[in-house]
């Protein structure tokens, strides 16, 4: 059996409408036969059969439109099963046709076109209103025109070219030349002296505290940890090593935050436009003080991968670069989390701000000697106050406290963390 | 077939050869309409169902080295000169397959080895083209024919009439083959042309030309064999004018308001392969299962030409500036 | 420049090369070195690390609280000479 | 005989009389350039040295004379078509567009067509508006053709002689008011590669990019822009299509400034393609916006006067340049 459907006689043809059938069920048709006549928006075209045979049924009525392809007749063929006059059922037209790379695929990904013209509608009615907000804004500030490329200078040098009154340019539109000026005359002018670095990174550090202060709700716990065993292994390990082979136990308490923290991902991430999201791996930040005042964060990256030695070597080496100014763009920018350490000189405990977009910020105190009590006696023992202050909308102070006693039974197996 | 002073003897196994020729051409474009309402084939499709004759006829009188630039109704062209149907086909597909890489369609179909310079959609735009061949082929001192079909809608350009003159004035060897069809898409020679004998025309500017049935395929071999014997003796360019005619619309989408019906069946009656079959029946040189043999033989050419052109696959879109110029080519 | 005043002048330098803004001049030599100073314990180990290229003298982990002040640095590493 | 002068037509017909000589396929077709010796006597004499069979005069049929070279580089030949100028060439678009520059990729690379068209262009000489058009970028629009400009007598003579050699459609625009330019004897070294642009002269305050018949003009304006301490940049397009656009590229991130001189009318000129390229890929560069002094957007008219207010000049670049800069001039 073969099915007749309305052909097309052009590209630009969509439908046809079936004006007059010239043969009903049951007549015999040889190829080429008029069967039908279609009206098209050209006038009125004859449809051919392409095969001989019997009208089993007619499916459309005349004057009914219908779609290019839709059914229209049934014919049944001489010989039922003649293979060769069906053959161009069997394949697909090279309009459904899927082919992996073609020409009509660059059209298909396409969204079909009623679709794409109904996008393109709303999207201009949310362009025109975008349009107006900003008509609003520009009215209200004084829109100040500038070159891209005194923009972009403007970027490099730090100038903050919003508060030039005018440039040089065309209706006083800020070209090169402004920036290059007012960034001279910042240099030179000593009443209005350029900023220090110093101030500069005090400026820098003040908003960033004020912002997390304002932003970040806070919740603060701490654990004294007893250090001795980490303290004798390090002793054992560092005998016959020259001093700058030497680990500090910070370097030990570092590795032990690092490794806790694989189990505790709400702790090391970045919250940012109101989404966390947990950092594979703990970019470990520490805070270096630097001696002409003001401090950075260098982050250790995959510190929780790392051996204690390792740790140390990479401590050494970015306190070193810090105090040079050698610190690489990535390492100041990528840390997950941090650790602010007061140092063996400074105060017992430590509470710290915690640096956005990171959730956490442990401190640590000054290693000291204490009565401490094991199994009912007094002994005396070495003690460091390890302090953890998390962002309340991440974390909750009972998975605090669990990854501060983790951190802790980290430190009594110091050797497991060489 | 054989040529001895220019009288042209055709044995019947030739003539045969002529029918089958025809019969390939006309079940190919029927079964192009098919795939055309099936809407495999896109873009303009003309049809040349009811010309067969001339094609066949004038490539019989050209040696694989001539050159021959047809027009947009030019599958009967490509596959009279002896292009695979299975590369036309896949050209009408568009798949890379075919003969053009599937960039050009039904009217732009190039075959350099078979010497076929395509299709040309410029109604006169390739006659130029075949007066700079003919002229290179005569610099180059290569004595072979550039034929050059065109339809009579392009008498009316003015490249028709300024490649005559330089075809002429250069002695160029040239075959002009005008397929006068009586009708430039819906314009009826009567209302286009002061003078309707497009040979005359030629004659003007010193061609040789006449003007023969094109519905007898003998008639069209023999004169454009006459004429190809003159042109290769360097007595310059000729002009064939074939009367002929189209039983289908000038294109696929062409409601033929201009002409009637029974115009159309008129011509019918004389079409050039019911003509050459009445006559080989008639002499007992065509029995009804050799016929029903050449038939099957032709579907099964025409079967396979589809199956080809359906399963080839399209050109990459990566590869879509290969070719604008010469250094990117692969 | 008897003994002491040339260990003591090696180690003035070898502090100014760590910490090239340290205030040596006022230093009080009975004075923790390093709460005076600044020196955290990466910046005392880079001494230690110095003096023991430069004395031949290698300063211990547990004899660390035996070399806190400058004073005492000296005592320390004359009676290993 | 190093202070030898050459034309810049001389230069021209020294690169035909070359190809022609080393190989036969070579020939020259088109109005006139036989007998008569070429309307811009770029053919004179050749003739007489080659022969009528190569050296083709043709009937005024545009079209048909365009259209037969093509056919004749199908064909095996490397033939050279003259139109006399842009102007008569709107009759020969059809078979150029449609022909030449479609045909290779269409026939799927099959058919190739070495053939340079050689057209004169461009207004100056008071021959009123259908002998003064520039429509160089009407050609340059066009993928499958080439585009070419010489400026200077050394491009003319060996930019011709590269476009000879090129398996390409290869369309060579010649200045009108060139022609008569002549320059010491140039040597192959004075003519890099056909493709790329040259930095005629280097500055560091504006980049002022032109072509064909308008450098003069900007080397002119340059001369006076330095008098008044603006380093000026002059950059040669040399090739229309395909354009060298990291030459481009590289000086207007230098000077932060570009200005196009371009005989085109401004609306869809070639000025107006290379602006739109500056913005797209210099932009963080631009310290100014890409400007352009063109054509004024009315039929060249015949008086001098007049034909002169309508095409670029030398004043006009200086006070576009001016402006730019914001620098007001001391006079």
């Amino acid at each position: 059996m073969k099915t007749l459907t309305m052909p097309s006689f052009g590209s630009d043809m969509a439908t046809g409408t079936l004006a007059q059938w010239h043969v009903k069920a049951g007549d015999t048709v040889s190829k080429g036969d008029i069967v039908a006549t279609i009206e098209t928006m050209k006038g009125l075209i004859d449809m051919e059969v392409f095969d001989d045979g019997v009208i089993e049924s007619l499916s459309a009525s005349e004057g009914q439109e219908l779609d290019i392809g839709a059914p229209i007749a049934q014919l049944r063929s001489l010989n039922e099963n003649d293979e060769s006059t069906n053959i161009v059922e069997k394949q697909s037209s090279v309009k459904s046709e899927d082919p992996k790379t073609n020409i009509n695929t660059v059209s298909q990904n396409k969204a079909l076109p009623n679709e794409q013209e109904k996008n393109t509608k709303n999207q201009r009615v949310e362009a025109d209103s975008k349009l107006s907000q900003q008509n609003e804004i520009r009215k209200r500030d004084k829109f100040l025109a500038i070159s891209p490329a005194a923009r972009k200078r403007a970027a490099d040098l730090g100038v903050n070219w919003r508060q030039l009154s005018h440039g040089n340019g065309p209706e006083g539109a800020i070209i090169l030349q402004d920036i290059d000026d007012a960034f001279n005359m910042a240099a030179e002018s000593p009443t209005k002296s350029k900023p220090t670095p110093a101030e500069m990174m005090r400026q820098a550090i003040a908003t960033n505290v004020s912002r997390s202060k304002r932003e970040i709700p806070h919740y603060y716990l701490q654990l004294d940890v007893l250090l001795d065993n980490a303290l004798d292994c390090l002793s054992v390990h560092n005998a016959n090593l020259s001093p700058s082979k030497r680990i500090l136990v910070n370097a030990m308490i570092y590795s032990a935050i690092a490794r806790a923290l694989e189990d505790f991902p709400a702790f090391n991430g970045f919250y940012i436009d109101g989404q966390y999201q947990p950092s594979e791996t703990v970019h470990l930040g520490h805070a270096i003080s630097l001696r002409t005042g003001g401090i950075m964060i260098a982050a250790i990256r995959d510190a929780q991968s790392l051996g204690v030695i390792e740790l140390m070597d990479k401590l050494r080496d970015q306190v070193a670069r810090a105090r040079e100014g050698g610190l690489r763009m990535s390492e100041v920018t990528q840390a997950s989390v941090t650790i602010s350490s007061i140092g063996d000189r400074g105060a017992d405990s430590m509470q710290s701000i915690i640096f956005p977009p990171q959730v956490a910020i442990f401190g640590l105190g000054r290693p000291r000697k204490m009565p401490w009590i094991i199994q009912n006696a007094i002994v005396a023992a070495t003690v460091v106050s390890i302090s953890l202050a998390a962002d309340h909308r991440v974390s909750d102070g009972h998975s605090g406290a669990r990854l501060l006693n983790k951190i802790n039974k980290l430190l009594q197996t110091p050797e497991k963390l060489l | 077939m054989h040529t001895n002073n220019n009288k042209i003897h055709m044995d019947i196994a030739h003539i045969k050869f002529l029918f089958k020729e025809m019969l390939r051409i006309r079940r190919f474009e029927e079964k192009c309409a098919e795939l055309y309402t099936q809407e495999k084939i896109r873009g303009f499709l003309h049809l040349y169902i009811g010309e067969e004759a001339v094609a066949v006829g004038v490539m019989q009188a050209l040696m694989p080295e001539d050159a021959v630039f047809g027009t947009y109704r030019e599958h009967g062209h490509a596959i009279a000169r002896g292009l695979s149907m299975d590369k036309v086909m896949a050209e009408m597909f568009g798949k890379v397959t075919g003969s053009s890489r599937g960039r050009g369609g039904s009217m732009h179909i190039f075959d350099v080895e078979k010497r076929f310079y395509g299709g040309n959609a410029i109604v006169a735009g390739a006659l130029p083209l075949a007066v700079g061949l003919a002229l290179a082929n005569k610099m180059q001192n290569k004595n072979n024919v550039v034929t050059c079909f065109f339809g009579e809608g392009a008498v009316a350009e003015g490249e028709f009439h300024e490649s005559l003159n330089l075809a002429k004035l250069w002695q160029l060897p040239i075959l002009f083959v005008c397929e006068n069809n009586g009708y430039a898409m819906g314009t009826a020679l009567a209302i286009s042309e002061s003078q309707q004998k497009i040979f005359r025309k030629a004659q003007n500017y010193g061609l040789a030309a006449h003007a023969v049935d094109g519905m007898n395929v003998v008639e069209v071999e023999s004169a454009a064999s006459q004429y190809c014997h003159s042109i290769r003796n360097g007595e310059g360019p000729c002009l064939l004018e074939c009367n002929t005619y189209r039983f289908r619309g000038h294109s696929m989408f062409d409601t033929q308001l201009y002409r009637d019906a029974d115009e159309v069946e008129q011509w019918k009656i004389k079409g050039p392969i019911k003509k050459l079959k009445r006559w080989l029946e008639a002499n007992g040189k065509l029995a009804a299962d050799e016929l029903s043999q050449i038939e099957d033989e032709v579907a099964e050419e025409i079967n396979k030409a589809v199956a080809f052109a359906d399963k080839s696959p399209f050109e990459d879109v990566t590869d879509l500036h290969l070719g604008v110029y010469a250094e990117e080519t692969s | 420049m008897n003994n002491k005043q040339t260990l003591k002048a090696v180690i003035t330098r070898l502090i100014l090369d760590i910490a090239p803004e340290a205030d040596i001049e006022s230093l009080d030599p009975r004075e923790d070195l390093r709460e005076e100073l600044d020196l955290d314990s990466i910046d005392f180990m880079k001494l230690l690390e110095a003096l023991a290229l430069e004395t031949g003298i290698t300063i211990s982990e547990s004899d660390y609280d035996q070399v806190n002040t400058l004073e005492s640095m000296i005592a320390y590493i004359e009676s290993k000479k | 005989m190093n202070d030898q002068q050459l034309s810049y037509r001389e230069a021209l017909r020294l690169a035909i009389e070359e190809a022609m000589n080393a190989d036969e396929r070579v020939f020259l077709l088109g109005e006139d350039v036989g007998n008569y010796g070429g309307c811009y006597a770029v053919s004179k004499g050749l003739s007489e040295t080659f022969g009528p069979a190569r050296i083709v005069d043709t009937p005024l049929s545009e079209s048909g004379f365009v259209g037969a070279g093509i056919g004749a580089a199908i064909g095996g030949m490397l033939p050279i078509v003259e139109i006399m100028t842009v102007n008569f060439s709107l009759l020969a678009l059809d078979q150029i567009v449609n022909n030449a520059a479609t045909i290779r990729h269409m026939s799927g690379n099959q058919v190739s067509i070495p053939i340079v068209i050689r057209m004169a262009t461009g207004a100056g000489k008071q021959l009123a508006a259908q002998h003064s058009h520039s429509l160089e970028n009407w050609y340059a629009h066009v993928p499958g053709v080439k585009v070419l400009a010489p400026a200077t007598v050394a491009d003319a003579r060996y930019m011709l002689s590269m476009a000879l050699k090129d398996p390409n459609p290869v369309i060579f625009f010649e200045h009108v008011m060139l022609y008569n330019e002549s320059d010491k004897l140039p040597v192959p070294e004075d003519c890099p590669d056909m493709h790329s642009a040259l930095v005629r002269q280097s500055g560091n305050d504006i980049s002022l990019v032109t072509y064909g018949g308008s450098l003069s003009k900007t080397l002119e304006a340059a001369r006076q822009l330095a008098q008044q301490d603006i380093s000026v940049e002059v950059i040669d397009l040399r090739s229309l299509r395909p354009l060298d656009t990291q030459t481009i590229f590289e000086s207007v991130h230098k000077t932060h400034r570009l200005l196009v001189v371009d005989e085109g009318w401004h609306t869809g000129s070639l000025a107006g393609e290379l602006c739109a390229l500056v913005a797209e890929n210099c932009f963080w560069s631009l310290d100014a916006p890409p400007i352009r002094v063109c054509s004024e957007e009315v039929p060249i008219p015949y008086p001098k006067h007049l034909e002169d207010a309508v095409t670029p000049q030398v004043e006009k670049i200086v006070n576009a340049v001016q402006g730019l800069l914001s620098k007001e001039t001391v006079s």
